[in-house]
């Protein structure tokens, strides 16, 4: 898609999405699941930036998210800095760390990149539940049961009524989904589809491969560690269960149903993934089943998410060049 | 198969909005389990409690004449936003009147209903959900504990293993536990109660879940020969492995399981090789012979529902329910939570074994008329062989020295 | 002393040999096809529920009928999971991302469906041996030497296929040389759903072969998976003798850490030591670039 | 018995062949030249089935193979050599020969042309235990042409047999090609640094940007000056 359509795109999901608390304002319930859909939207893109744009397979979206959320919940607590600023810094740690785990991990190949990343989860858990995890405050195994909330100019967001907050993050998303759409439709972005079609084209264009993927990854980190914050503002606690395979299970499902490399294929597939989600809920253990044949099928049927189907319908070209 | 799941799936979804808008004159009660992932068997057992005793109530002609509901929502993994969202459902959006929770998130729980005026009953046995609650009483005075803490509990497990009718060949104990709330509360306390007595804690653990080869640990025991071995792994697979690894060579130990003996399966996969074993359920029904013939009564009509003991959890969970409907009934108005709130703080709720109160941290202490009953495996079967606190022997029932242990 | 450390090499052996069963079928598939198969957990329970399945019926009360049956199922299965699964895949851009995306579907589904047909609770086995080898305070369980042997016995028959028959002579070749492979007239697609299904033949039978030791839960594969992943890195991707030699440094590695330091830095050295060596040699130990 | 008609060919988006017609009749060895990368070796592969996108019409002894995968091919007797080999590195030499037999009609004749290709190189019948990746260029080439004639083809496409081989062993692979076709075997060879083997050529095509630019016997590209001076080195 080229950036006029991707922007349309946006403009018209973000505007749909805008107007959805006029319906829905006074269900805190259903303000809350489309809070965490902003939030898994954003979260979503950037591993969508990194695996279907820049062609690495990190696992480490969901380990980035919680060291951000614990960062910046740390910050606010230990150093009294309002959260607005904490989950900034919380970005910045975040990607950091990113850099850290780049550095070596970037020089690996496809699958061995996703165990790197995938092994950074795994530490994790035990990181923050142990000795290291509470000398730096992390509560340990009991986890951080009262996160100060967000506050700007001295208005205070708070959970029973939502809808501020909703707007809040809806613009955080927006400037999220357009420094993402700038990298995409950048030189960066140009780089990176010379990068998955060819490591030695690109050599021969100079891109410096290694270069570029430090770069998306230190962005997406923090992006998601600056979502890890709001987030950890907004629900007001934090444990190592958002560790668990559930969250990262469902951020794979977003990316399958939205569309791997098709950007704003995410920020759909978020929105119908958590409300899929919802809606089956009443089947009780049904659900995950249900969920896992969804993706098994949805791969093979739809192979690019919702917005290759988009792209297939609505293109002018013949999709398939065949002689 | 897959046809028959999307036609499941259309009626579901065309049943809800239905079944919300026929059923006015109905009581909706939340209940917040988990169905999905690690933690559902536990989640099992809390919901044979509550849904025993909403079917009761339902059969004896309703609460003020109004059926009960069960309103179910799965909190998976309890996330946080997870156990948020099971609130603004559940509250936010059905409006039930209370909600019976099991394990609900041990402190999140406590946050997220605390918004919300509904009775809510958990069983979060922590001290981290204690904490929570005293930042502001008047905020969260519609949560309840069923059981006491972890501290509390580790320090009744304790006195009984004091209190054994058996003479320690040492003062050596090693503590084994699982790395989370719950596993290091108890872990900490039983620590620094050793220490306090004069023993030696010549080994103190933490383990994640899903350690199921203890070689490396059991070299250590086996060196050390401890006296006391305790266990805290609120998991089937990693106890039952513990033990029958520890069982190739045991040392001269008693084997204290306290709260992970409850599973229901390391009984019923063991059977009588797991005979000898020490364990505790707190807010517990004494079997195989419940304390009054009114418990005997709830012990019998469970087992012929369910085909099995009651499990840790399932009486706690069934009182609960019935805890909040006998203070709706003394208030005459199921929407008037707070007054039902207070009601339930106040003058607490009699059950099959006497009274129930909870403490001005709306926590159900363990002692009195529902005290901490301890267990031993005898015969395959859990028996209750001490009640605590106060420390006592359970009826005739005794401590029988482990069969590995050689004197 | 020496008892104690003679202990915890014994549980590094057999924890390395279940490790080295389990990290060859994961590497085989890696190397061959270069799919990453994110439900490698999820066959193992399924081993293990099949197995429980069978013990079942009345006419089986031992280990070798139970492994006589559930191969060729384990076996069919896994070719048509391939078939049907991943072959459509492999022709599309993004095959991978897509090929770890349809497996973890499958996971998600698999697992679920355990816990609905067979319950939360874990399942056991009978143990197909009993008793031990006694010498004072040394105690070495028959079952863990029959693990032991059976894990090597199955690689060792692994090997022997892969040297000695023609379907093992091509699976190597594809592995080795795609482009060869084809040019040779091997049919390449074949060989992939073939690796397909012996890996799962593999990977179930070490379920059944654990299930008696460990159990078998809905959710019990995931520990396998990452564990055969930590392997197969470290000991490089695709290759089969790293993939052994690494699966006993683990076992050894967990055994004398779990020992020494406690069973929660396991995971952590673990991941250390991986990513040091993956620093040091990015294709793992004796893996290979391309 | 090898009869290619508008043959074109893509590789992703990249339009390689241009309508290529030409024939190669039983028994004869035709030799194809061209300069690198107008895609000579694309011929090969496009009719050993190696190339995905081909269309047009191949025919093979008068049947359509056109799109056929390349097991089917090599079970009928077609078999193509590659130019950078692409043997099995970590087998040893009989396991790399063995898998040349791999094809269903060739299993029956594993022992009987592994006599043959052991007469033919009587080095590769010394080195039967040697790993491949171990071997020299110039065996490594000679296990390449072994291998292909282990399928017990009755056609061999041969993709530049003199890449990495040391100049004094071009003699040799001219000898082995004229065997090779002596013992009746049909052969489509891409080759020009060898003058001998365009010597032994029945038919010459010249394939330019995708195109045949040329076709006729060595005495007509003699004629040709364009060719002798590019191509024949003359």
């Amino acid at each position: 898609m080229d950036h006029r359509r991707i922007s349309f795109l946006l403009a018209v999901i973000w505007t749909i999405v805008a107007v959805l608390p006029l319906f829905f304002g006074g269900t805190n319930f259903i303000m809350h699941i489309l809070i965490m859909c902003l939030i898994w939207s954003v979260v979503a893109s950037c591993w969508d930036l990194i695996m279907g744009f820049a062609g690495i397979f990190s696992f480490g979206q969901v380990a980035f998210f919680v060291m951000g959320s614990y960062a910046s919940a740390i910050i606010s607590a230990q150093f009294g800095i309002p959260p607005i600023f904490a989950v900034f810094i919380a970005g910045g740690i975040t990607a950091g760390i990113g850099i850290l785990v780049g550095l070596p991990c970037l020089k690996l190949k496809g699958a061995y990149i996703a165990l790197v990343t995938f092994a950074v989860h795994m530490i994790l858990e035990p990181v923050l539940k142990g000795e290291i995890g509470r000398a730096i405050g992390t509560g340990g195994t009991r986890g951080l049961l009262t996160i100060e909330p967000m506050t700007i100019f001295g208005y205070t967001f708070s959970t029973a009524s939502p809808v501020p907050y909703f707007y809040l993050m809806l613009l955080v998303a927006v400037i999220c989904s357009v420094i993402i759409l700038v990298v995409i439709k950048s030189h960066w972005g140009t780089a990176f589809l010379a990068l998955k079609d060819s490591q030695e084209f690109a050599a021969c264009l100079g891109v410096s491969a290694f270069k570029y993927k430090l770069m998306v990854f230190a962005l997406t980190s923090f992006l998601t560690g600056m979502m890890g914050g709001f987030y950890a503002h907004y629900v007001g606690m934090l444990s190592t269960r958002m560790l668990g395979i559930d969250l990262f299970v469902t951020l794979m499902v977003i990316l399958v149903i939205g569309g791997v490399g098709k950007f704003p294929g995410a920020i759909i597939g978020a929105f119908i993934t958590i409300a899929i989600n919802e809606l089956l809920s009443p089947l009780g253990p049904y659900r995950p089943i249900t969920m896992g044949a969804m993706v098994v099928i949805l791969v093979l049927v739809l192979p690019d998410g919702i917005v290759g189907l988009f792209e297939r319908l609505f293109s002018k070209k013949p999709h398939d060049i065949t002689h | 198969m897959k046809k028959a799941l999307g036609i499941f799936l259309i009626l579901a979804l065309a049943l809800m909005p239905a079944t919300a808008l026929w059923a006015k004159d109905t009581i909706k009660v939340g209940v917040p389990l988990a169905m999905t992932g690690p933690y559902t068997d536990t989640g099992d057992n809390y919901w044979k409690g509550i849904k025993m005793a909403i079917d009761e109530i339902n059969t004896a002609g309703g609460l003020l004449g109004k059926q009960l509901e069960p309103i179910r929502f799965d909190t998976q993994e309890f996330a946080p936003e997870r156990v948020m969202q099971g609130a603004d459902y559940l509250c936010g959006q059905i409006k039930v009147d209370s909600v019976h929770a099991g394990w609900a998130g041990w402190g999140q729980d406590v946050r997220a209903y605390g918004k919300y005026t509904a009775p809510f009953f958990a069983d979060d046995g922590s001290q981290s959900a204690v904490d929570v609650f005293k930042q502001n009483k008047e905020e969260y005075k519609n949560i309840f504990q069923l059981t006491d803490t972890g501290i509390n509990q580790a320090q009744s497990m304790f006195n009984v293993l004091m209190a054994l009718p058996y003479e320690y060949p040492n003062k050596k104990a090693v503590i084994i536990t699982a790395d989370d709330a719950w596993g290091t509360e108890v872990g900490d306390t039983l620590e620094k109660n050793f220490k306090e007595k004069g023993w030696e804690v010549a080994m103190h653990e933490l383990v994640p879940y899903g350690t199921n080869q203890w070689g490396p640990l059991l070299t250590q025991i086996r060196r050390i020969k401890p006296a006391i071995i305790h266990v805290e792994i609120v998991s089937a697979q990693e106890v039952i492995t513990f033990f029958r690894q520890f069982m190739k060579r045991p040392t001269d130990s008693i084997l204290s399981y306290g709260y992970s003996l409850v599973p229901r399966e390391v009984v019923e996969t063991m059977g009588k090789e797991a005979d000898g074993l020490l364990g505790e359920v707190p807010t517990a029904m004494p079997t195989p012979e419940a304390p009054t013939p009114e418990a005997q009564a709830w012990l019998d009509k469970f087992e012929t529902i369910w085909g099995h003991l009651p499990q840790a959890g399932s009486w706690a969970a069934y009182s609960g329910v019935k805890a909040w409907a006998a203070a709706v009934e003394a208030v005459g108005d199921e929407k008037n939570h707070d007054a039902v709130s207070d009601y339930i703080a106040t003058n607490g709720y009699k059950g099959e074994t006497g009274w129930w109160k909870w403490d001005e941290d709306h926590v159900m202490r363990a002692g009195g008329d529902v005290p901490i009953a301890h267990y031993q495996v005898q015969n395959g079967e859990m028996v209750a062989i001490f009640t605590d606190p106060p420390t006592k022997p359970y009826k005739n029932y005794q401590f029988q020295v482990p069969r590995w242990i050689k004197q | 002393m020496v008892i104690e450390i003679a202990d915890v090499i014994i549980s590094g052996l057999i924890n390395g040999s279940v490790y080295a069963l389990m990290a060859v079928g994961l590497t085989l598939i890696y190397g061959v096809s270069k799919a990453f198969n994110f439900a490698y957990g999820s066959f193992y329970s399924l081993g293990g529920y099949i197995a429980f399945l069978l013990f079942g019926l009345s006419f089986i009360n031992n280990y070798f009928l139970v492994f006589l049956l559930a191969a060729p199922i384990l076996l069919v299965f896994g070719f048509f999971v391939e078939k049907v699964l991943v072959a459509p895949l492999r022709k599309r851009d993004d095959w991978e991302i897509k090929v770890m995306m349809i497996t973890l579907g499958l996971a998600l589904f698999l697992d679920n469906s355990f816990q609905v047909i067979f319950g939360s609770r874990m399942k056991s086995l009978p143990p197909f041996l009993e008793g031990g080898f006694e010498g004072g305070n040394f105690y070495l369980s028959h079952q863990d030497v029959g693990i032991f042997f059976l894990s090597i016995g199955g690689i060792l028959l692994f090997r022997w296929f892969l040297n000695n028959t023609r379907t093992g002579m091509s699976v190597r070749a594809v592995a080795q040389n795609p482009a060869g492979a084809q040019i040779v007239g091997i049919p390449k697609e074949f060989v992939f759903a073939a690796t397909f299904a012996i890996s799962t033949v593999m990977v179930g039978m070490g379920g059944i072969l654990l299930a008696q030791k460990y159990f078998i839960t809905p959710m019990g594969g995931w520990d396998i998976l990452v564990k055969a992943w930590v392997i197969t890195a470290f000991g490089g991707m695709g290759s089969i003798r790293g993939g052994l030699y690494a699966a006993f440094i683990v076992g050894m590695l967990e055994a004398f850490v779990g020992w020494y330091f406690g069973m929660t830095w396991t995971l952590i050295v673990l991941f250390a030591v991986l990513l040091t060596t993956l620093a040091v040699r990015p294709q793992g130990l004796l893996g290979k670039w391309g | 018995m090898i009869k290619l008609t508008d043959v074109n060919a893509c590789y992703q988006d990249f339009h390689v062949l241009k309508n290529v017609s030409l024939a190669v009749e039983k028994g004869q060895i035709v030799v194809m030249l061209g300069p690198n990368g107008h895609g000579k070796s694309t011929v090969l592969k496009a009719i050993c089935g190696l190339v995905k996108k081909v269309s047009g019409l191949i025919r093979f002894e008068g049947e359509n193979i056109t799109g056929l995968g390349s097991e089917k091919l090599v079970d009928m007797g077609i078999t193509y050599i590659a130019e950078n080999r692409e043997l099995f590195p970590q087998m040893s030499v009989l396991e790399n020969l063995k898998l040349g037999a791999y094809s269903r009609s060739a299993r029956a004749f594993e022992k009987k042309n592994l006599e043959k290709v052991f007469d033919l190189f009587p080095r590769l019948r010394d080195r039967q235990s040697q790993l491949a990746s171990t071997m020299s260029g110039g065996e490594a080439r000679m296990l390449a042409i072994a291998r292909g004639l282990m399928s017990n083809a009755r056609f061999l496409a041969i993709d530049e047999p003199s890449l990495g081989l040391q100049p004094n062993l071009r003699d040799e692979v001219a000898k082995i090609i004229k065997q090779i076709n002596g013992q009746g075997i049909t052969l489509l060879v891409v080759e020009q640094n060898i003058p001998q083997i365009t010597e032994l050529a029945d038919t010459l095509y010249v394939l330019e940007e995708g195109r045949i630019s040329f076709e006729g016997s060595k005495e007509d590209a003699l004629g040709n000056d364009h060719l002798k001076e590019i191509f024949l080195g003359m």
